[in-house]
């Protein structure tokens, strides 16, 4: 039923989602000792919908990504280093410290960056998808949105102008069924978010974001969409997160074993398995060596991160801009 | 006179002016959260930073208001209301995001009774979060107080204390003015001595939390706090200081610092914001143009820098301004002859 | 087919469309005079909008306007000489000369001002739908916009939120074709309006704009739906405009007679005389007379304002505030 | 040399850069007019105010962007794709409409580039129409340059004769920083000698347009205009005025503001914002800090008044100051001894 793809994809496919997922468990723990400042959005539980998406993209593809942007970065192949060393706030962060969690950006990634303002990623990302249009050279811009970003005005905009100057935008809408403290259900009204996309225009799919495979197949057809100059299209990936909205979220809003259950029944990379290994395109012990190797590159990440020098103080005035004067 | 924290004093009056006027209604993103949530659970959290807590079990889902994330609405929604002879009390989260609501702050909610000719009225009050200090980034740390000051019709409203957190909040929803509130975020668990029963301080009246003849420190938010630290070691140095707390920065209490000015000679103004067009600049600027004579060295602003607020935390604390900064800016006019 | 209207209802219906016609039509030979100062639009070929939307209204039931808000005022109640006074600038004026043309309101009448800011209605009209829901009389608020403002986020904003909080607002959505010098089938994106009211969960009927009746009846399915609890809904009027966006347009983006027909087939007040004069529920004396009497209205409105005082200096930096200092 | 309006100025500077660059491109509503219209005249306005016509003809539809009514999508997209490589230069067709655009102005472009550890650039440019004086109401005729002033990121710049027109936009378009660049409504038809062929004026270099010992007048936008005006009737009364204009308001040439004040110790600061937190209060604030002991006299601030922009023609005119109000403030300083 799904599309197919080669073992090799599949593997990469793998590494990232357990990337994601191991850098953001091994964050939940390092939260607790401290040394990690202010505000982290722990993506785990969300990975099929980024890795589905970016497998598609190459560094041309430009994406938009949110507050909730560590999966994304990953997926888009940020330097999992630099994005460690980022949020421990040192020098040798992927911004020199001076972004933080929310704001780690690659621009030689085509990945423009995680974003604080709930919403601030449509507008953005149109103008990606216009500089895409004006190189024709068939590449998109991506706009990565929670279901409670889908009630701001920007992103409404940002709709409407994609159709308008028929840009090759992409809106990935991610339900994970809250927004901070509140529930999808009450935020948005009409509750159908696709009727939305479709009201301005966007040819909308709407899959299961805890299943790669629907993930990839349905970005395969907005892609091509998209690609041709069809203009901007949609899609809505139901989804779970594993954690609260952010690091230290007591989650009272949310019923007691919702998060084991869907730990078990809604794991995109348990799902990934059960679809993968019985017709042994992919083999239990080369994912084996790939959880290894990513233990590993998650262990140095955190050990360099903490061992990093500090971001110097010259860097507290510098890059306001490149000059003024 | 209870110790409160300034958390539990702005709840507080929430819940007193709620019950007070069956016209007040709260509204934000989150502000009882839970709403949707599979828990069942109602009031799930009372708001991001806890300060709206209790009042959605107490006064109901009609006028405790959570709402999606639309700050331009947010803001617009209360202030029709408020037109239409309600007051609302909305929350925007973070004072960054005022960027997101400004239109309806400055176009509209500002604007409505001079337009009309004196027949509107737009009793609306817009809490805000703000300030740095937290590792929140660029994005969640900045204090804004300088655009809502310069808007005609509006009012700013600053509070450094518990008991100004109360009497300053009952005075803004009891205002018939659009009134922008701001709380700094590192100040809601800070704890002082709030009075019983109603408290209401007027607009427009500084507060004068330390008397000396030598230097006149004026400031505003947070800094106040910082401000007094550093008086206490200037004190052990001889140096002698005013401190002028603005409590609200429109109305500006002009007199309260024209006195202090005629009184010292020399000025340190403490501003959280970057320096362009700051309260600082504003300050320092009144004082040059109405109280020259007064002045015998040089006024010292002491702002953040002209850069966004830095992630990592020591560029973070060095970007605020810090007692220490205060204590030389003092010195520095101390010295000049 | 239309609901049925008393014989003083339709009188009433009409000396209101005419007052707004003659109102436009005197304005735009004023305006030439060079004796009135900045913008104005003009309302004149869509007053059965804001006339059939208004006869449902009283003084309780709350609008809110647009740049192009003569209409809307003069439908909702607003004094005639002290609009005119205003728009003249004049101390006679409902602000005192202070707000303009753009800024008209009467507080007393329920209506909360025309408004320079496309789409800054919407969440003003929530609010008074909020206001409304809070007395609990079956009040509504009402927020007229154009077809160009529908691309504005704070009205998609709005939309949401009304329905989320369950407020009965009604978006009066009114297609005139253009937006400034920009057509309607550009700047829409996906061109259905209906379908993006739906999307929010909004009840929506489309109706003629040009015929009073239709948007009469349109109204009052909408107003028993949004007075009795259901939440908001939406209205999209399709109408025309017979005069440039501003005084001074020269409309080079309109087909040269597109005025001139629309004037001979889709004039509102020629509709009504048509669907009202032969079953003789009202005679064309009586509108004869009606038109007499506005004309008289209108001259007196004009002599008055130009011969009113003007705003007195102390004005200029009164009512910043009702109390400062 | 030529004469040309400003507008013509503008409007060519766009042609060129246009041409030179195909990485530049337009947006904004109605920039061409007659998208959707019926008459099949595809430029039907070439702006509201007629500053790009001619381009949507030359250079077409795709760089050439007629827009929706969507002002913080028509920053934003020009921003994300100047962050693709493009340069973005979107027009706010009136600068009161900044309070929906000041979030990808304010939290968005100025802070890439910081948050991104210099990695980022960000070279958009958005041009704002501003100012009072053509009975526009209270929400068309607000400044709004104090505010992009205050935010670190952002350079303002305000052109005030048609020749800086044209150096300061093509500065503007070839600078790899954000730029809002600030146009008076009430100036698009003045006239003056514009430089043929390429023409640069680097930003943070105020021009000294008239040289005098006894005061310095500091102005920007179309209050140099107004100071120039009092400057010749000053003359005649036997004051000599030095004029400095800014140019660009951030950065700002500090030492040209230092260098007069140092010479006349006598300062008047003409900025047609509502006075708080304004251009006038943060140079005042400025040379009280760092030219003190030059001053002479209390520094003047020419502002309009803490109130909303009135439409009654003879209260605007009163509103927003006027060569009479300088020549006051200039007397004023003078008579002070
Ligand atoms: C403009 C703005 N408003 C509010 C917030 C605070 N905030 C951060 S995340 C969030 C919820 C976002 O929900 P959703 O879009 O569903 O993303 P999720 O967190 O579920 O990934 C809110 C309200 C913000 N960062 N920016
Ligand atoms: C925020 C904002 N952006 C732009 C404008 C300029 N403007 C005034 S009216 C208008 C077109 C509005 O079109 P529509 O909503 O269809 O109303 P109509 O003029 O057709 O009645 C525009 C762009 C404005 N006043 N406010
Ligand atoms: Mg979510
Ligand atoms: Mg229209």
């Amino acid at each position: 039923m799904s599309l197919q793809q080669s073992r090799d994809q599949l593997l990469g496919a793998y590494r990232q989602m357990k990337t994601i997922r191991e850098f953001e468990e091994r964050l939940h723990k390092e939260i607790m000792t401290g040394e990690i400042a202010g505000f982290t959005h722990l993506y785990s539980g969300q990975e099929a919908v980024a890795v589905g998406v970016c497998q598609h993209l190459d560094t041309e593809d430009l994406i938009v990504s949110t507050h909730r942007g560590h999966g994304h970065c990953i997926a888009k192949g940020c330097n999992v280093k630099g994005m460690m060393a980022e949020i421990y706030g040192r020098s040798t962060g992927l911004g020199k410290g001076k972004g933080g969690s929310m704001h780690i950006a690659d621009f030689d990634k085509g990945m423009l960056g995680a974003n604080g303002i709930v919403g601030a990623g449509g507008p953005l990302a149109v103008g990606a998808a216009l500089s895409a249009k004006l190189d024709g050279k068939g590449k998109v811009g991506i706009c990565f949105s929670g279901e409670g970003s889908i009630n701001q005005g920007a992103v409404f905009e940002a709709m409407n102008m994609a159709k308008v100057i028929n840009a090759p935008a992409i809106f990935i809408i991610e339900i994970n069924g809250y927004s901070e403290h509140t529930g999808a259900s009450y935020s948005v009204g009409g509750v159908d978010i696709a009727k939305r996309t479709e009201g301005f225009g966007l040819k909308t799919i709407e899959a299961d974001g805890c299943d790669y495979h629907a993930v990839y197949d349905a970005m395969a057809e907005l892609l091509d969409y998209s690609r041709s100059g069809n203009g901007p299209s949609a899609a809505v990936f139901n989804t779970t997160r594993f954690f609260g909205h952010y690091e230290g979220d007591p989650q009272n809003y949310r019923e007691k074993n919702e998060v084991k259950d869907h730990r078990s029944t809604r794991d995109c990379l348990k799902k990934f398995c059960k679809d993968n290994l019985p017709s042994g395109i992919v083999t239990q012990s080369e994912l084996d060596e790939i959880d290894a190797s990513v233990m590993g590159l998650i262990d140095e990440a955190v050990t360099e991160a903490r061992n990093a020098p500090p971001t110097p103080m010259e860097e507290m005035e510098a890059d306001v801009y490149i000059s003024y004067e | 006179m209870a110790i409160k924290t300034y958390r539990e004093a702005l709840n507080e009056v929430m819940h007193s002016e709620m019950e007070r006027d069956s016209n007040v209604f709260v509204c934000g993103e989150d502000i009882s959260g839970g709403a949707g949530g599979t828990s069942g659970e109602r009031e799930a959290s009372g708001g991001i930073f806890g300060v709206t807590a209790g009042l959605l079990p107490r006064f109901g889902e009609d006028r405790v208001i959570d709402t999606p994330i639309s700050e331009n609405t947010i803001v617009g929604m209360a202030v029709g209301a408020s037109l239409a002879g309600k007051r609302g009390v909305a929350e925007i989260m973070f004072a960054d995001f005022v960027t997101l609501a400004l239109d309806q702050m400055m176009n509209q909610a500002a604007k409505f009774r001079y337009m009309s000719g004196g027949k509107a009225k737009c009793p609306v009050v817009i809490r805000v979060p703000y300030g740095a200090g937290m590792n929140m980034g660029a994005q969640h740390s900045q204090t804004m107080y300088n655009i809502v000051t310069s808007v005609p019709g509006l009012k700013c409203v600053m509070p450094t204390s518990p008991a100004d957190a109360k009497g300053l909040l009952t005075a803004a929803i009891r205002d018939d003015d659009p009134v922008v509130f701001f709380e700094h975020k590192a100040m809601y668990g800070s704890k002082g001595e709030v009075p019983d029963g109603e408290y209401i301080i007027p607009f427009g009246q500084a507060a004068v939390l330390n008397e000396g003849d030598d230097v006149s420190i004026i400031a505003m938010g947070r800094m106040v706090l910082f401000a007094k630290e550093s008086i206490k070691k200037l004190k052990a140095e001889g140096i002698n200081c005013d401190l002028i707390d603005l409590r609200t920065t429109s109305p500006l209490d002009e007199n309260a610092i024209l006195d202090s000015v005629e009184k010292t000679g020399r000025v340190v103004i403490v501003d959280e914001s970057t320096p362009r067009c700051s309260l600082a600049s504003d300050i320092a600027g009144f004082i040059v143009s109405h109280g020259f004579s007064s002045l015998k060295a040089p006024v010292q602003q002491v702002t953040s820098p002209h850069a966004p607020v830095p992630f990592a935390r020591e560029l973070e604390r060095a970007y605020v301004p810090s007692p220490e900064n205060i204590s030389t800016a003092v010195r520095r006019v101390m010295n000049y002859k």
